[in-house]
């Protein structure tokens, strides 16, 4: 009986069933907890999605398992539940609006056309991807990797393509901790040492007012023309309009501490879980991958050459260094440009200037998720 | 034909983007010229701190001289990369915080960023 | 092929929907963002209401929208189940309770009768009602405004009358908002300038084993009085407990922020999601309106007769302003005391002794909504 | 008929809800009562530092001379065990916290929670 | 009618159907809530607890009921989920995982010899829970409460003897509680002066990489030897990876403090909730009770003869007074193993080596109940 | 038969307990092993500061004199307590707190936790 029980145990522990597409899922899990450790990538939510891969290709746990007949589902199942119901990204969004100063926006409005250019990658690789035989679903997930938002993201995902959700989130977050590897070439290439050095004068002031009505008529106005964004831009809006509204406070600061963490530890550990070998290894995910930064590029190509238009049109007094910004990806995109603009001018200071288009980019890749929403979804 | 499909919807997709975007230019343009047009009216009427409607400067330049900075010792691209690492670690939006002077770490001083 | 798709998005935008009831209800939520922000009506609730009522009001979001046949339901939908589940009512009292000190009703129980007195608008309002023609549960749902408690009126108006939450809702907090201008009329009316000059004395000192043993005996003979009563009277009670006990402060601490907060938006956002046009915009909401206000007019005359009862008794000992803090709305109407007491003495330092009727009113008022429930529920 | 119903139940659920409220008050003055009989025979019975009722002047007076911990008619161990008890309750930790004196209560002082 | 609805009110009262076991279960609260207030007795969970056994046996509350034909369940039927779908136990190790430090155990890894012998309690309790007529689920369950740790009790417990869950949960925090009057005899028993008198070395210094490898280590090691053991061991070290990387302090934190406190409750108070009368005064609570004492009692025998063992193999090097900390219990069995060592010789500081045996014992119970589950469960 | 079948099952389980844990000693031992080896080749490599993989000693030893306490005018029972005390009041692992000495409270003298 003792030898049979042994057996049985060694039949029911993983080691009799590990096989080579979850020892290189355990790997990848590996090298992404380096990269977010050491190469500090997107750590916040790499590291928990990491997590998620390492224990989803662990044999047998059944920690990811639904409930049948009665027995219990696992663990990370249910804290799924909010990622595909569509409630962790939407309260991350919540957060981040309670996180987020629209203020140079306000005080520069031109900066939401960046933000719309430098959505182009999107359709970009939306195109690509169709090209390459993914349906219309699935192209319209992958293209939004280069909305470079990650709530957004998983958000769209979820709704249209959920078995392409490990990869299009990993894709994402990926690209954005490699932004500054990532543009400075494109941006470089694409503008001239004259345009660089272009000084931006001051931005005028904000009324408390404006900041305040800003997120409410924000999410009338999109609401009424795109209806599906109404998740994301409305709890951005709100969690906005906690921290404007100078009322709330107690509401402003969960929304952007304990709420968000909490959100994000089940977000990250359960995206993480849905990479599971049989789902993940395939040569889609390889594409998937290469279609990310090739969105990511030409959105910012989209938002850099939208800057040269505005410093044509300008007659130069907008440095088109801060149209790359208008990816989101805030604040890491702003902060290229502005390195990039001292390297050209020392006396360059476009970080200010570059907020403005990197939280309109926030914007821009939301209302791009319901425009997606609104013609492939449900 | 499908890749004029989707050629089509991306336009539509963008344009859409730049349509809704826009739309919130126009908006935030005739928002701050009510908020102006207010605030002016208020300042004739009565003293302006009423109601917490008061125009507030909030992307202001620091009194004396707006955006300016001394460099003591230290080269311009290291002090705009010494403030991005500031307002990264000190989690502040860039646009809230102030840099007075960044002066170079002799072997005997500290590091000084005043004002921060 | 692109005009079809764009007539399409146009249909399914929000604009060719946009109707006058949904119009009315958008300025109805601006109109409540403004209040609850500058005037400061009840913001951290009426806030998260109002822009519920907003997102709930713009067309064809599906923000609402209950799961079918596979496909889920809208994202304040399910953060709507706590509500409907009657669970974030007792989780926010359970934060009350955790910042509630109960010491100057212990110090003076005598309190008590004044919270039970100042319950009387309940039920005046519950007859009215009844007269103008609606049934027992609305009825009751109504009546409970004049309790001047948020999380009792939604536990109960849940439970008896959901499609009238929305309107209870914001009439209790909005006349909780407005207790300094209701109920100083009314004050003056029923005293006279002597009663209302009257100092009260020095209160006797309660010692930590009492503060301890207190919530717990209240929540025995309360429950055992109204079972019904468990989930809130419990909970308030075991939030209190955890403050008094001092061997448990993080839990006392989670429970009077973070908790209470998260529960507070998702509570918040999603009972103004239920106030749609078709719901709200009828004349039984006016009716409702107008009950409301008339419950917390009879329950201050409740408290203040009450009060006078208490000074005529004690022969001038207790001040009768301090009876119509009975209604609750902690501490605004302790508050409310304090001033008009001053204005008729301004040797009159009444704000601790209206904490004792202050605090009661919750007792009171939850204890009114166990009797309602065990009428007229299940 | 109807309206005469509403009256019963609006009566009786007053008179319901005095009766819970009334429950409490005997309840209250029924352990306020019995609070004050421990007290009082534990104040002579035994010392009056034990149990944590009484009232320890625990964080005293300032000023005069910092850091110097006068003990009047209390043991050393004693106060080291008050110390202890109060940097727990307050979450304070022990570093930072500055005991200037620690005095016995004596029989005649009453439990004071003024204000409370 | 008035009298015929007091009487209907008197019969849903709770009066009229307290009977003896309630009244004994109420009792059973309070005495509770004085050792967990007066005592300390764990009172962060056990103070929860108690309360929930109060709400539980108050007559008629429905508090814990089930929902039937569309009415909603009481409110600690909804919380109780998180308890009964194994979720609150996970995240509380998540919480415990980012509060432990495994820098000791890993500066002497062979604390972990001591972990795993100080689970001996575990089944010397099953064995004698079988005798005593309990069937194998419900003997692992009673055997878990030598493993003096409570999420891990309450993991295993709900998933194979859920009508247990109260008797063995309350055994084990109490027990754990009792820690500093159990073991100091039964370590003085087994052990001569010499032996307690041992000064043991200093540790070994022990690098940030290998704080942060250990939890990814264990993690792989641990599930794929015992795939039921992931989400206990899974989130434990996931925590402690949020602890150790230094790149996500804000989950770590959210994680130990907000994360665990609102779990603590909700699982504290439903957990008490499931100790109905009917279904805690049974004979075999008694037994439970006892044989959680025999359990725990063995589990220090366990350790410190395995201590003794080190000690001779040694030669002398390792105080055995250690072995008993590896129960877990974590910090108070390091703290007895300090008090008893330093009683033997003054100049004997054992807090800090018992610190590795403490910790390990959490990840030992966390594997002895892995095992249980891989031979009883599902 | 009953009987010998949980006494099976227990000998396999405390087995397997012991298993576990041996694995994880075994797997402590490389990785401290690796660790080192990697320190080592670094420290003659480059400057050891680089990429914070230096070996940080955690549990190190006070500078001057490792375990160390100067106890003064204060019994070693004492003098426990209050060190257990205060790693539990102040919540920081007992391995990372470290007493310089203990002095007992006289009267012109404060409670002296030096170096906690
Ligand atoms: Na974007
Ligand atoms: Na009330
Ligand atoms: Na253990």
């Amino acid at each position: 009986m003792l030898l049979k029980t042994m057996e049985n145990l060694w039949i029911s522990s993983g080691f009799a069933t590990l096989d080579l597409p979850h020892i290189i899922m355990l790997l990848l899990a590996f090298a992404l907890i380096y990269l977010a450790i050491v190469k500090q990538f997107e750590p916040l939510v790499l590291l928990p999605i990491a997590f998620g891969i390492l224990l989803a290709n662990l044999p047998i746990t059944g920690i990811m398992a639904e409930p049948v007949d009665g027995a219990p589902g696992g663990l990370l199942y249910y804290l799924y539940q909010g990622v595909k119901l569509g409630i962790y990204p939407s309260l991350i969004f919540m957060g981040i609006g309670a996180m987020t100063d629209f203020g140079p926006l306000l005080a520069r409005p031109s900066s939401l056309l960046l933000g719309a250019a430098a959505q182009f990658g999107i359709y970009v690789a939306f195109i690509v991807s169709r090209l390459l035989g993914f349906n219309v679903q699935e192209a319209a997930s992958i293209g939004i990797i280069g909305g470079a938002d990650g709530p957004t993201a998983i958000f769209l995902t979820t709704k249209l393509a959920p078995h392409l959700l490990p990869a299009v989130t990993i894709a994402a977050y990926s690209y954005m901790a490699l932004i500054p590897m990532i543009q400075p070439p494109i941006m470089r290439l694409l503008t001239t040492k004259k345009e660089r050095q272009t000084v931006m004068g001051q931005m005028r002031t904000v009324s408390k007012v404006e900041k305040i009505v800003f997120p409410i008529l924000v999410t009338v106005i999109s609401v009424l023309l795109l209806p599906s964004v109404a998740p994301l831009i409305g709890m951005l809006m709100l969690g906005n309009l906690f921290r404007e509204c100078g009322v709330v406070e107690r509401l402003s600061k969960t929304a952007q501490n304990e709420l968000i963490n909490i959100v994000t530890i089940f977000l990250g550990v359960t995206v993480g879980a849905t990479a599971t070998a049989e789902q993940f290894l395939k040569l889609e995910t390889l594409k998937i991958i290469v279609l990310g930064l090739f969105a990511f590029a030409f959105s910012t190509v989209g938002g850099v050459l939208f800057g040269k238009l505005m410093y044509a049109v300008t007659r130069g007094k907008v440095n088109p260094l801060i149209g790359s910004a208008g990816v989101s990806a805030v604040p890491m995109a702003a902060r290229v440009s502005q390195i990039e603009g001292q390297r050209a001018n020392p006396a360059n200071y476009l970080l200010m200037h570059a907020m403005g288009p990197n939280v309109a980019g926030v914007i821009g890749s939301a209302v791009a998720a319901g425009f997606l929403l609104a013609m492939y979804g449900g | 034909m499908e890749f004029l499909d989707s050629l089509l919807i991306s336009v539509l997709g963008i344009a859409i983007v730049f349509a809704v975007l826009v739309a919130l230019i126009l908006m935030i343009y005739l928002l701050s010229a009510i908020s102006r047009q207010i605030s002016k009216s208020k300042a004739g009427d009565s003293d302006p701190e009423k109601d917490g409607q008061e125009t507030i400067p909030v992307i202001s330049a620091p009194s004396a001289e707006p955006q300016t900075l001394s460099l003591i010792d230290v080269d311009e691209k290291t002090a705009a990369m010494i403030m991005a690492i500031v307002c990264d670690e000190t989690g502040i939006p860039p646009n809230q915080l102030y840099f007075k002077s960044i002066r170079r770490v002799q072997d005997e001083a500290p590091v000084q960023n005043e004002g921060v």
